[in-house]
């Protein structure tokens, strides 16, 4: 009963929040939409960390790179034959992707799978080290990837970029795909397979002695990631409109960090949250940097306030929210329905619905 | 290439190396105890330089007072950082500390570019820093034996503050297991501070001699330094520090050398580096030092 | 939320009657990796706002808004000077990447941009609202080739480039290819090294090519890597000139690189001395009375773009953002503190470079090419 | 003399010491039985400055306890030896009796200390130079035994000696101690699962029910009551 | 038949030789323990049956297989389950999803029908809950199956521990000192838990235990090794009285 209820309103919920997409496609302006485009990515970005670490206890720096992947993908495979030759003026591009131009949708999923496949390929090797050592190599490969889009100039145009991408990407695209991905991992933590990345995450040894393969769920848990963030990249392409290896950069990697541990390590709704909170507070903070009117006083802007404001805040979240805006909570219908009937203080305290996890003995990881 | 060629590029990669070095192990002891990846450690890189270049350029003050006093200061900005930023995340897990560190950089960073500007200033070397010293056909300039000469002696007085001292050794009991060191008597928090302190001073020195070497600072010099150095300490094998010294030599030689002997790959420098780190650990999983902690079942 | 907060932000002004005031926009790296390319030009921009603060009898209004050094921000930035500022004409943005970014939204949005320094010919390209004050990287790359050639006779030549920067790729680039031309064969070119911003220690590349006994570097890329070059190449024993880009000429140069700089040669958009334009003089004086140091190329070509902007709004006669970009494509001869300026039909600034050289720390001028 | 009241102790939500009051009298060894969660360990981890009360007192020779950090614990001459030995795996047997004297200064007192722990332990000082974490299990009990006993205290807290070492070892650690309370006077309060071994050579015994006090009372005359044999001596 | 051989098995660590020759061999349905000094190699033994350790030289047979240096997961999905010195629950999961990552090594069905929750998954996914629920109910912990794991008290943690090894439905169960840290009472428990579980799951068991009392109360055969030795075989009245067990490893007042 209650499971069907749930999932009558979820799909409600899904056609409300495309009924309220449609609207915000039509009517408002490009900047908003841009920002809400936006928070799409980095809400991808986000879950997709989360999948890795959060649920598989994987330590992996790598977004940036497979990021990367996708986006190069996404602007090679939708440049007009036309756009490419004006874009590669220094030297050609390779023959075989001269006049190779693919849909959209296509072009995500080839994004999706190349991403995967690269992280695939890298996580075989790198799935021996742990913790840090994981750490170190992911971020080693992923600027290896970075300095490979740099001098492979007949694939990707080097330092120069590429430019004049189609901009396909809107909100139905963008959090269409948000939707799918937060689906498809929510869908598959809580599944069997999903039970064995989480006993990864708390015990690798006691996993193993069950018969979990580690090797085969850390790399599934690579792969479905590194999908995501290569369908990411390439929507990300696709709104920018031109993209450049610099974009790629491992600081990349440290937002995408930042935001879902601001949202609450396993928690797919915190990191949606956070990635959105993150995204339209830059914009916010704005005004900050322009001159103040204070009756005859004038402030006058300091640029680079924004950004010293915005690191502040970064620092606050984590040093006051340390279990992340929602520690290991999700949303849920039942907690919602409960909130609405202010039933919530009492559930809490028998921490039914909001499993609160997160006693002292679990501090420490 | 010729082997005078050859000198020339194993000087330099040795006083490239010393740098990464000295960065690299503040990085490691901050990792020993606190099994922190600090990466602001390259920011404190930078405030190093700057404090060096106030003290030199506007307050005038001779090279030997305003570099002690730069390390000073930079030293104190190191433990602040702990205590506001840091050591409320102690209990936390480890990816908190991980994402406090790199708010402290964001922080960092762009508070240099307010305060300092974007733009780089110069760095005026000593006088007898800048003597040419050149045998034969290998170049070399007086800073060069000057930075290596600073490190070694750095390096000593490390190791044996580390080796020979109470206080060096409750930072090695405290490595593996803070709660007993506090146990024993040893105030856990004030050594925490001193190997903030500690691990600030040497990158403030990095910071002044890389300053000296490469005469130009500015607010996001020690990001590359940092990660460098940072590769350098995964290397030596993370939490040691002779290793941090071995991994920032072995860095810092092979990156010139990679490029010496083949100039036309050399956009592929940092993918080399990240290469021969990537290649080492698959086959040393803890570094060149690095205790192999199998874990115990 | 988002859409309420956004918008309380801006009093959108009114469009028929004639507005209270009128935003220029200006998006710019103030942090991130360019943030000293981006303060530089914003030098000579506020010097110019400074004393052009009202056009067509209305009061202007300069909304400078960081792009972070960072294409995403660009994009935003843009969208949000467009969108929320409603600017009627935008300037920026230091570094080809980020203005690449910026120009695929104002497209989009009809306003005119006018760039100060970025010098990638992507930029403009197939572009009808981007313009830039500054001339483009074959045409440099060419000019220096020509130089090496002809006037230092060269035969050999090493070069360095940034791979991590488009700039600095092209230029390398375009100059082998007239060199090419000139020579007939890519020989002379003995030795070829790569770095990338940000990059500090160049004695490998440096000690690579040194080995080919060269008659002279070529190494474009923007000038703080570059001091850091040419002090090195120094170090090394290398006493021949070093050629260098437009993105060289900045105080820091000199600052940075001291003695080790005589003999540095760079291409570049002006020099008081060159007698390009009336408008050189005047500028350098106002602007070492303003900041107390010798304007950098950025802060001229700065300079030069709220001027091309201002003398288009006066000209076309209306704040309408069409007009404006139909009277800044139609510049013909104006008298900008980098040269007379025309805009030609792809958007570019057509003007004079010149050579200077460094002596006794400071910027010397040499002589004047001709596009 | 140590003495606690009313203790209380949360841990997040979880309340885990409800109101315990003891006392250690000089020169004893005092017990403190329980079953598993009982709240044995937290006990002596908040007296050590190790987890924080919520509620109580705790003084010792009338000076109080309470709120300071475990440092400050020792330097006021109560010396823990936690649960699961905990010795510095990374230093030398030798490195780590001297980072036990931490709080002491003079340097052939604390040698004069090394050698009487060598004469209670000689296996010790066979080992002198290893690396702590190569030692066997006993070993480190020992080591960690030595280490507490380096920084002279007045009371010595022990929690669960014996836990995994055979027997032939966990009936020489208790042997020691008795040893060592017998020959110095030294007071002990002792934790420990083998109920039987700890009566036999405590003075006084305190059993534990979840974080209450149940029982309390001489070892000789509580080892005789039928209920305590026949839950915590597993004597039927 | 030998359900388990251990074949002069040797077992290094850089210099220390932890097992040296080490034999034994296990019949189907034995219970039958394995007692020594510490650091005499007893749980190098289980790391070596159960694949954390390969061995440096010498054969592991289950089954008359040869397992010698596979892997851990492989291991188990032939039959070998065991609990660990130091309790290993997952703590990020509660005490039912603790037993059902047991039965994780028995799915079927593939990712993708796992994530589309097609029939076929779902209909494992309910079994799962129902077996790992019942074997819950079977050591009493069932009242429970939603608390975190390890916020249990420590005895329950143990019997969790080796409920979820049970749930990969073994042939073998190793017990790695199941009784360390519990008190006699709880230690009887354990015995009669232990008895209980041999008979019902129709297990062969292998077990290293410290306290006597549980090792001679309810091993019909024991094996005493000593630096990584056997040095002693037998039913337990005899190894009580063997001098080199008394020795190395009981001391002279044997304490149960
Ligand atoms: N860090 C912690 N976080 C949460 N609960 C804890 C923590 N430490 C102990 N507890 C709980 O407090 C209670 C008392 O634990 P304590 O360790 O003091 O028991 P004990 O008597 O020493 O038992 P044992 O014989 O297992 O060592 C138990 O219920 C335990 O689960
Ligand atoms: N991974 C490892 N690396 C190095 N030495 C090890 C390792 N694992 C075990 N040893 C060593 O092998 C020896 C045997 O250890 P093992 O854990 O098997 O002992 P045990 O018989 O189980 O002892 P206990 O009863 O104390 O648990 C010990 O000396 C131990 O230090
Ligand atoms: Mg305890
Ligand atoms: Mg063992």
């Amino acid at each position: 009963m209650k499971i069907k209820r749930n999932t009558l309103l979820t799909l409600a919920a899904i056609v409300v929040f495309y009924g309220l997409l449609a609207i915000a496609q039509n009517f408002l302006n490009t900047y908003l939409l841009r920002i809400l485009n936006l928070c799409a990515v980095y809400t991808i970005f986000a879950v997709t960390f989360n999948l890795i670490f959060g649920y598989t206890g994987q330590f992996s720096l790598g977004h940036a790179g497979f990021a990367a992947i996708g986006a190069y993908v996404g602007a090679l495979l939708t440049l007009s034959p036309v756009q490419k030759q004006a874009n590669f003026f220094l030297q050609p591009i390779v023959p075989f992707l001269a006049n190779l131009q693919v849909p959209y949708l296509p072009t995500l999923i080839i994004a999706g799978f190349l991403a995967a496949l690269i992280g695939s390929l890298i996580a075989w090797p790198a799935l021996r080290l742990r913790g840090d050592y994981l750490a170190i190599a992911t971020l080693g490969f992923s600027e290896i990837i970075r300095i490979f889009l740099v001098n492979l100039q007949p694939l990707t145009n080097g330092a120069m970029g590429l430019k004049g991408i189609p901009d396909y990407t809107n909100l139905y695209w963008s959090w269409g795909a948000a939707i799918v991905a937060i689906f498809v991992i929510k869908r598959l933590i809580d599944s069997s397979y999903g039970r064995a990345m989480k006993a990864i995450r708390d015990d690798e040894v006691a996993a193993e002695a069950l018969g979990v393969d580690l090797f085969k769920h850390k790399i599934m848990a690579f792969a479905v990631s590194a999908f995501f963030i290569g369908v990411a990249g390439a929507l990300f392409a696709n709104l920018i409109s031109t993209i450049d290896p610099k974009v790629f950069l491992f600081t990349l990697t440290y937002q995408i960090v930042g935001i879902t541990v601001m949202g609450g390590m396993g928690s797919l709704t915190g990191s949606a949250v956070a990635a959105c909170l993150y995204t339209i507070f830059l914009e916010l903070l704005r005004p900050i940097e322009s001159q103040f009117n204070i009756g005859a006083l004038v402030i006058p802007g300091i640029p680079g306030m924004r950004m010293v404001i915005f690191s502040l805040l970064l620092l606050f979240v984590i040093l006051f929210y340390r279990k992340g805006l929602f520690g290991q909570n999700e949303f849920s219908w039942d907690w919602l329905i409960d909130f609405l009937s202010g039933k919530t203080r009492k559930l809490k305290a028998s921490q039914a619905t909001l499993p609160k996890n997160g006693t002292e003995q679990e501090k420490k990881s | 290439m010729t082997f005078e060629l050859f000198l020339q590029h194993l000087a330099n990669g040795i006083s490239l190396g010393s740098l990464y070095a000295l960065i690299a192990i503040g990085y490691t002891m901050v990792y020993g105890i606190l099994r922190l990846i600090n990466f602001a450690h390259g920011d404190v890189v930078m405030l190093g330089a700057y404090a060096a270049f106030y003290g030199a350029a506007l307050l005038v003050l001779p090279w030997y007072i305003a570099f002690p006093l730069a390390i000073l200061i930079t030293a104190g900005i190191g433990v602040v950082i702990e205590r506001v930023a840091y050591k409320p995340l102690r209990e936390y897990p480890r990816i908190n500390l991980f994402t406090a560190a790199v708010a402290v950089s964001f922080l960092i960073e762009n508070l240099g570019i307010v305060i300092f500007g974007g733009r780089p200033f110069a760095f005026t070397r000593p006088g007898f820093m800048d003597v040419n010293l050149s045998v034969g056909k290998t170049s070399i300039i007086s800073y060069t034996p000057f930075i290596v000469i600073t490190a070694g002696v750095l390096f000593a007085v490390l190791l044996y503050l580390v080796n020979k001292t109470k206080a060096g050794m409750a930072m090695r009991a405290l490595s593996k297991d803070i709660e007993t060191t506090g146990l024993v008597g040893v105030n856990t928090d004030r050594i925490i501070m001193y190997t903030f302190a500690l691990g600030s001073a040497l990158a403030a020195a990095g910071g002044i001699l890389w300053a000296i070497k490469f005469p130009q600072i500015n607010p996001l010099m020690g990001v590359m330094p940092g990660l460098k150095a940072f590769i350098a300490a995964v290397l030596g094998g993370i939490g040691n520090i002779p290793g941090a010294m071995i991994g920032g030599f072995v860095l810092g030689i092979s990156e010139i050398l990679i490029v010496a002997f083949l100039p036309n790959l050399s956009g592929y420098r940092d993918a080399f580096a990240f290469a021969i780190l990537i290649l080492l650990l698959l086959f040393r999983p803890n570094g060149i030092m690095g205790e192999v902690q199998a874990e115990k079942v | 939320l988002l859409v309420s907060a956004c918008q309380s932000q801006t009093g959108a002004p009114a469009a028929t009657e004639k507005p209270k005031e009128v935003v220029i926009g200006v998006y710019e790296p103030m942090t991130g990796a360019q943030a000293a390319g981006g303060q530089l030009t914003m030098q000579g921009v506020n010097l110019a706002y400074e004393t052009h603060k009202e056009v067509l009898g209305t009061p202007i209004r300069l909304v400078l808004v960081d792009n972070r050094s960072d294409k995403a921000e660009s994009a935003t930035a843009m969208t949000r000077l467009i969108e929320q500022e409603k600017a009627i004409a935008v300037i920026g943005s230091y570094g080809s990447s980020n203005s690449m970014a910026g120009g695929e939204v104002s497209e989009k949005a009809g306003i005119p941009v006018m760039g100060c320094s970025p010098t990638n010919p992507l930029v403009t390209a197939g572009k009808k609202f981007y313009f830039r004050a500054c001339f483009i990287d074959p045409f440099q790359g060419g000019v220096m080739a020509k130089y090496a050639v002809e006037t230092l006779k060269a035969t050999k030549v090493a070069i360095i480039q940034d791979v991590a920067q488009d700039y600095s790729v092209g230029l390398a680039s375009f100059f082998k290819q007239s060199w090419k031309e000139l020579t007939g064969s890519e020989d002379g070119i003995v030795a070829e090294a790569s770095y990338q911003s940000g990059d500090q220690d160049f004695t490998a590349q440096l000690g690579a090519v040194l080995a080919a006994k060269p008659d002279t570097i070529y190494a474009p890329g923007y000038f703080g890597d570059a001091a850091l070059l040419v002090k090195q190449a120094r170090e090394l024993g290398f006493t021949g000139p070093i050629m260098g880009s437009d993105a060289w000429e900045a105080p820091e140069l000199l600052s940075i690189a001291g003695d080790a700089a005589n003999g540095v040669l760079i291409s570049t958009h002006y020099h008081p001395d060159a007698d390009l334009s009336p408008a050189s003089k005047p500028f350098v004086d106002e602007f070492k009375k303003k900041y107390n140091e010798n304007p950098s190329a950025f802060a001229a070509l700065g300079y030069d773009a709220y001027m091309l902007v201002y003398s288009a709004i006066e000209r076309a006669g209306s704040f309408d953002p069409t007009a404006i970009r139909d009277a800044i494509a139609s510049t013909k001869d104006y008298p900008g503190v980098t040269g007379t300026i025309s805009i030609n039909e792809t958007g570019d600034a057509v003007k004079d470079a010149v050579i200077l050289t460094v002596e006794n720390g400071a910027f010397k001028y040499l002589s004047t090419v001709k596009p | 003399m140590l003495e606690i009241k009313n203790l209380h102790v949360y841990y997040g939500g979880i309340h885990a010491l409800h109101g315990i009051s003891l006392r250690v009298p000089d020169g004893k060894i005092v017990t403190l039985l329980g079953a598993n969660g009982a709240g044995k360990s937290s006990t002596l981890r908040t007296i050590a400055g190790l987890v924080k009360a919520n509620e109580g007192s705790i003084t010792f020779d009338g000076q109080n306890l309470l709120g300071l950090k475990s440092f400050e614990v020792l330097r006021r001459g109560i010396a823990l030896v936690p649960e699961g030995r905990r010795v510095f795996v990374n230093l030398t047997v030798r490195e780590n009796l001297i980072l036990g004297a931490y709080t002491r200064n003079d340097k052939t007192e604390i040698r004069r200390s090394t050698e009487e722990i060598f004469a209670v332990f000689p296996r010790l000082e066979e080992r002198i130079n290893q690396p702590a974490g190569t030692l066997s299990g006993g070993e480190q009990q020992m080591l960690a035994l030595g280490r507490a006993l380096m920084s002279q205290p007045k009371l010595l807290m022990i929690d669960e000696p014996s836990l995994g070492l055979a027997p032939v070892l966990s009936q020489g650690v208790l042997k020691k101690l008795k040893e060592i309370n017998q020959n110095k006077g030294q007071t002990i309060l002792l934790i420990e699962q083998n109920a039987r071994a700890a009566m036999s050579i405590a003075d006084y015994a305190y059993i534990l029910e979840t974080g209450k006090i149940v029982l309390e009372g001489e070892a000789e005359v509580l080892s005789k009551d039928d209920q305590v044999r026949k839950s915590y001596l597993g004597v039927h | 038949m030998s359900i388990l051989s251990l074949n002069s098995v040797v077992k290094r660590f850089g210099g220390l030789t932890a097992v040296n020759k080490f034999s034994a061999e296990l019949q189907p349905g034995e219970l039958c323990a394995l007692i020594g000094p510490n650091g005499s190699g007893k749980t190098t033994i289980f790391n070596i049956i159960t694949g954390v350790y390969a061995p440096t030289n010498g054969k592991v047979f289950f089954d008359d297989r040869d397992i010698s240096g596979k892997k851990p997961n492989e291991i188990a999905n032939l039959g070998i389950s065991r609990t660990f010195q130091n309790i290993r629950l997952f703590k990020g999961l509660n005490v039912l999803e603790n037993v059902m990552v047991g039965h994780h090594l028995r799915l079927k069905s593939d990712p993708i029908s796992a994530i589309l929750q097609l029939p076929g998954y779902m209909a494992e996914d309910r079994k799962m809950h129902t077996e790992a629920y019942e074997l819950l109910e079977s050591v009493n912990l069932s009242h429970l199956a939603d608390k975190q794991a390890t916020a249990l008290p420590y005895g329950q943690q143990r019997k969790l521990e080796i409920a979820r090894a049970l749930a990969t439905h073994p042939k073998l169960l190793l017990l790695d000192e199941p009784a360390a840290g519990m008190n006699p009472q709880e230690a009887e428990e354990l015995m009669e838990f232990i008895l209980h579980i041999l008979k019902t799951f129709d297990l062969t068991i292998f077990l290293i235990e410290h306290q006597m009392r549980v090792v001679m109360g309810i091993c019909p055969r024991i094996i005493v090794i000593d630096h990584g030795e056997q040095i002693a075989e037998g039913a337990p009245e005899l190894i009580q009285n063997n001098p080199r067990v008394i020795e190395a490893y009981l001391g002279v007042t044997e304490n149960a």
